[in-house]
């Protein structure tokens, strides 16, 4: 059935595109924006905002190492973790949320995200199929590069987010249902949020306006996938064997390869950020890398003094903690702050992954909550004490530099973020294993999603 | 004719081979398995999750030979693989009651 | 024998070169070009062009993409598909591709394709060993970035070029002849096309002075490599075992490293190709990022209904062919577009893989015609269809903007692509059958190039 | 007992940190330095140094490049060379360095390399914890870009260049020993190096004011870890079954994925030296590819000639050799004697390795002397007789432009730092070697670096 | 002395290690096989390209031990790796006719 | 009960399945594993260190059957494994005392 659903879908939608082409060129942008805009009226009370080259380089350079960061980073990090027979069922997951969510945003995700506001909760459908989002600046979002790269920047997040979650679930969910709730989660919890945080354009989001700090997504990527990967490994539940079976990751040079690509590309997610090339982009540049490195010390060194050994998974979960953690912080606080958010996130994070999680006894399989929801919640209360306007002058200071309500507008943001992020994920994953179910079965669990769910082994001789 | 079966330690393999070459064995046959007996194993350490792993590497080695012969590749792979600490392994005869060389289609002690 | 002739070759060219060494730097271009040539004549009718720093940067960053195209990308992703005993072989071919087109291309190459044109067919020698070929902006090609830029940013496309075509005969060429090849292929049939199409110092290459439309290689690169696949195909034959053996890839993680690395380098391809950081630059990037997302998604649904599963191996050949096809098109059409053309690429390529090819009987071992020569030339004809001025007023309009001449002009281009590539390669390969011996021996195939070519393992313990 | 000394240093450098963060940010750089130094006194002499966006960008990518240089390439390169029993012991030296130098140089290391110069011997303490390390250009560094931004790319360099020693002592060395050494050998051998050949605030290093040429680390990077490399496989001695037992590279594709990755990320280590986006980029760019590409060949040929095959970690080595030797150069020639560098790399090297090595008997695992120190050492002297200052004005003629003198200086620029980074690192681990003991125990070494050190296994199923 | 060789589906491994902890039995090898039998394989598909793999994974077990306790050996193999599924496997009995401990050479029955 | 044991070339793998099929031979075991013998292996490269490689890889096949069978599996498996070159391979045969189904607890012919 689902089959024919999509024979359906897929002819429907191609006999739909060649109109859309026509209408969208009808009214598409000038490709030398600044130049044809030129002969313009010269009282024009505005000059039309001039595109900048070394701004547009260092964006569409940050755009391209933030999908590197899900394909092949997160992919190979997830993939690695997993046991051999699941290798190729998790890097799809990744993989193919890329390719999902690429055209989601385009046709209709952007719009929501950052389209025109409706009342701080979310933008409306004007921006839908990219219609009127051109290659002429849109200060609001950024004023020195097209608007377009601008959208592609943010889609590379939009894409990245439901990729977390897929840690939680990994091991045991049926590729179907999957593919339907990436789309529905990036839809009713993505987009909203990132309006609510981000959301620019003739209004602003309302934890934007509340005056909620989240420099590079804490709230946004973080909070919202960490926290829906704590509702997804509820409502699936266990792997069949957790906490009997040896359930050793199958490739660990894969994962700290995925590691490094990810420590990589964050430095397009967050120095580029700043949608400039200049102090601000090199501020966050370098405070990422600190805080990470003393992230992955920190786990390591944690784990060696409570179990003595330091491990290689440890330091390479202890860079991807501090990467988060420096996510919300990192347009606002300065190199030895960022140290102490790194040192926090490994130490906190080891503990959530090797403490909380067998105390709780939920199969969150590769930490995605333990380290996205724990360490995105632990940067985006850490951006509240160690913000400061001498680094970013349209920021605000924090506790530690004068200002204690930063940490309060920081809490409300956390708190929004989670609780949508919950009840939403828990809905939509309880609806889809009613209709859809949301597992493979014991059977297939067994014999691995790789055989199961695409008809391919990872490896062969 | 007999087969000797011989679970050794891994790195000892080389050493283990060279002496049967000086007994002039000109055939064996070498799997990868994993053993397990007294030898303790280890424990790894995966976020958290520990894991005892109680199958340690070892190698197994066939050798077809004569009667005559079997006692001295016996004693050539006993002293060979020998460190004297646990987890050595261990070496198994039976009996074989027809050998064919693919190749020839020789058989018995010709196909050796 | 073939020993001999290298020692002989290396040391003569060792000989030659301190004095070409010297000979070049007399001539040398200067560090600073714009200051140095600042006092020149002030009533010189145009200025010195100036070098804009953020279009060099973004096209440095381009240029670097491209080279990981080739290695590691392409590397990997033909090399997880092959059986264990090639995976070095077949890496190995990319790999040698990037340092022998790398030195073939700055001693006579980039002069041949981009050199001053000899009557729209070929560029002249002048520019052998990049003799003028310096530090200043040529605006016939590039105005604000220096020449060598451009220079090395071709270099990377001449690289990949071959390196596509060795999926049509892996796991069965020998690595001596392969060599040669290279190196005949890329004299005789790259550096023709490349200037028929590209070519405009001094006088446009005939094809570009036909009008027809290829923003960064479809018939350059990818038809002229894919069809010379499937000459090589032919000529070489099939495998043995072909059709018979299991032939399943030995490492599928490797391969969606490949197609991810493909992905993300692929932005240098064809947003590098608009040569500056701008408003061009960043509507190639979001077409192509676009385009691949759809052919993934195309490829993997057009299986999955045939078939019965969505492959992982399917969804990343389908973005390799959504890569392809939009890459003439890039810097012409719109985002809408993009996805029919994507879809399009997903569904054809699809098709010539897995009909195609087991129809006809060739073994074009991993697709490099079905993806390449098949996606290029639909990606050729979509440009003509969909190509709009909106986007790019220095491009044309295609069929559905009210220009159908459009299309004639790209099929010409495709044709003339088809039939030089085919004929070319051809030839060149039954020379060197004749003369060198194309294949490894049947007993060398059994035991695998890795070990017979190479005298090396992949994989040990 | 380390256990313990863990934990004390870590509680007490997390107390100590919140002084710091508000110490630090109380005199914390502006935002957008520019904009706020802009209403200064309008009769000010100079005025403030203006941030380029395109070289920022340029830069700013440079840095992550050379980031991945270390991890995931160098510590793939290396880790793909070693039996499969330690593959993730070798990883994490690199990836783990990468940690504690981020740390190391934020803390002391850029004072000690780029403070305020101290005789030419060292630089000051006054910039201890990026103590006035601002968001405003230095410079005496760099004119154009943020100083933090120039502080992240030296900061890379002083990561590899501990991460390539580590192939001297695979396979054998304690880790607690081992990041007590990395840390000791940054602040005594590396500090100090690159302030005689880079330093220039306030006073040049005593190398720079020779007037020896070193581009981009061919002194600093390349000799002195090499050299190092030579002392710690002499000190360490070789490992247990050198030269009796196979100890074939366990993963090849690995070892190959992680040379493309170091060509990749290489462009930034040299291009980026430049540290603008134009000419000099440019060159140097076009330069290290053409090296590269030759050295790659050069070594491949070498090897066929003599051993009869043409072998894949041969042409990758090669790769890595061409690197290493246009690396001091790489600012200062021309193509075509980057051609010559190259495959004087590549065969030069390649003896290195498989003649020279085996001639002496040490056992340097991965050749780290072999590529690094000869290769080093190659390049400086080459660098004194192919620059020219056609190329860049701002360095010397070589010999074969008439300055016979510069090969003088290359000549006492690399004795120098053979003998401190020999003598130093000899010294380093002869006393950790009587305190905490350099190597595992014999039965740790059989059994392997990844369950002895880190209670691990790379690969599971 | 008897060998007994279990083939056995890989999942059930840890269960069998334990029964036959439980009745004493103190080593075992074990090997990563391949088996053909009744139960059916799958097929992969590349690129169109279908793929009948008809050799499924398998574990084998070799246990050797004294002829008394063969048979409860045989008996606790046959109760735990047993899901009543197609494929469970099969076990082989086979005489054995010297053991030898390499660590120290004791031969027979105090070699197990 | 027979068991035969053949040690063949990798790539006679598929043919040899297909002739043990095409006479009933329903079960088979198969393991890779590597060989010494008459055949010689291959030298390998790395930077200059030469490693002599003389294990080869081979295939094990283990069929058990009953002692009438036994032959005709020895013959189906020398003529289809046979390329004549050195490293063919060898079959050996040997008793079984007892087989066991795993899922039914059928023993003897019944089991195999
Ligand atoms: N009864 C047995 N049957 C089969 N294999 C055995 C048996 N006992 C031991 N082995 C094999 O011999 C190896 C070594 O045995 P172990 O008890 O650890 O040490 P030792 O041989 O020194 O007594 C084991 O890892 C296992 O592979
Ligand atoms: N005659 C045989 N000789 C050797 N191994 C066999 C034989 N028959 C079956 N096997 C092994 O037992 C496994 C299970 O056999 P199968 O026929 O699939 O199911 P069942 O054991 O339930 O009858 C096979 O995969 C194979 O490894
Ligand atoms: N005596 C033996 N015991 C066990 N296995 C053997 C013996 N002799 C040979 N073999 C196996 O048979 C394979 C082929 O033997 P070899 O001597 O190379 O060629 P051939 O079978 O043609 O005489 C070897 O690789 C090895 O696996």
């Amino acid at each position: 059935m689902f089959r024919k659903i999509l024979v359906a879908i897929i002819f429907l939608s191609y006999l739909v595109m060649p109109i859309a082409v026509m209408a969208e060129e009808a009214q598409a942008p000038a490709g030398q924006p600044a130049a044809a805009a030129a002969p313009a009226p010269a009282a024009a009370p505005a000059p039309p905002p001039k595109i900048d080259s070394g701004d547009t380089a260092w964006v569409l350079t940050s755009t391209a190492l933030v999908l590197l960061m899900t394909a092949p980073g997160l992919a190979l990090f997830y993939g690695g973790m997993v046991r051999k027979k699941n290798v190729l069922g998790t890097i799809m997951q990744s993989f193919i949320i890329l390719c999902v969510i690429s055209v989601q945003w385009v046709l209709w995700g952007y719009s929501l995200a950052f389209g025109p506001d409706k009342g701080g909760i979310i933008g409306g459908l004007e921006w839908l199929g990219l219609n009127g989002v051109g290659l002429d600046p849109n200060p609001d979002y950024a004023a020195t590069i097209p608007h377009q790269v601008f959208m592609a920047f943010q889609m590379m997040f939009a894409v990245i987010t439901p990729a977390l979650i897929t840690g939680a679930f990994a091991e045991r969910m049926k590729f179907s249902t999957f593919l339907v709730f990436t789309v529905l989660w990036a839809t009713f919890v993505y987009d909203p949020i990132a309006h609510w945080v981000w959301g620019l354009s003739g209004g602003k989001g309302w934890l934007n306006n509340l005056g909620a700090l989240d420099f590079a997504g804490g709230t946004v990527v973080h909070i919202s996938s960490g926290v829906s990967a704590l509702a997804a490994a509820i409502v699936l539940g266990r792997r069949k064997g957790y906490m009997t079976d040896i359930m050793a990751p199958h490739n660990l040079p894969m994962t700290v390869l995925g590691a490094a690509l990810l420590w990589f590309g964050w430095f397009g997610f967050n120095a580029g950020s700043a949608l400039t090339a200049g102090a601000l982009a090199t501020s966050a540049f370098v405070v990422t890398n600190t805080a990470t490195a003393a992230a992955a010390l920190a786990w390591m060194f944690a784990e060696w003094i409570q179990r003595g050994k330091p491990t290689v998974l440890g330091a390479a979960s202890g860079a991807v903690a501090g990467l988060v953690a420096i996510t919300p912080a990192s347009g606002f606080v300065g190199p030895m702050a960022s140290i102490v958010i790194g040192v926090g996130a490994g130490v906190i994070c080891y503990m959530a992954a090797s403490l909380l999680k067998p105390l709780l006894g939920y199969d969150d399989s590769l930490d995605a909550f333990g380290v996205h929801g724990i360490g995105g919640t632990w940067g985006a209360i850490a951006t509240g004490l160690f913000a400061t306007t001498a680094i970013n002058p349209a920021g605000a200071n924090g506790l530690f530099f004068g200002n204690p309500g930063q940490v309060g507008k920081q809490f409300i943001a956390v708190l929004a973020s989670w609780v949508w992020a919950f009840v939403i994920t828990f809905i939509l994953l309880k609806v889809l294993d009613w209709t859809m179910g949301l597992r493979v079965s014991q059977d297939e669990e067994v014999e691995g999603l790789d055989l199961t769910q695409h008809g391919e082994s990872g490896y062969s001789s | 004719m007999k087969k000797i079966e011989a679970i050794i330690k891994p790195f000892k393999l080389d050493e283990v081979k060279k002496a049967l070459n000086d007994i002039h064995i000109e055939g064996m046959t070498v799997t990868e398995v994993k053993g397990f007996g007294r030898q303790k194993g280890h424990t790894e350490l995966y976020r958290g999750a520990e894991y005892a792993v109680d199958f340690l590497p070892k190698i197994k080695i066939e050798v077809v030979t004569t009667e005559e012969t079997a006692a001295k590749v016996v004693d050539a792979i006993q002293n060979t693989a020998k460190t004297g600490k646990i987890g050595d392994g261990k070496i198994f005869v039976s009996a074989i009651e027809e050998t064919v060389r693919i190749r020839t289609g020789e058989r018995g002690k010709e196909a050796l």
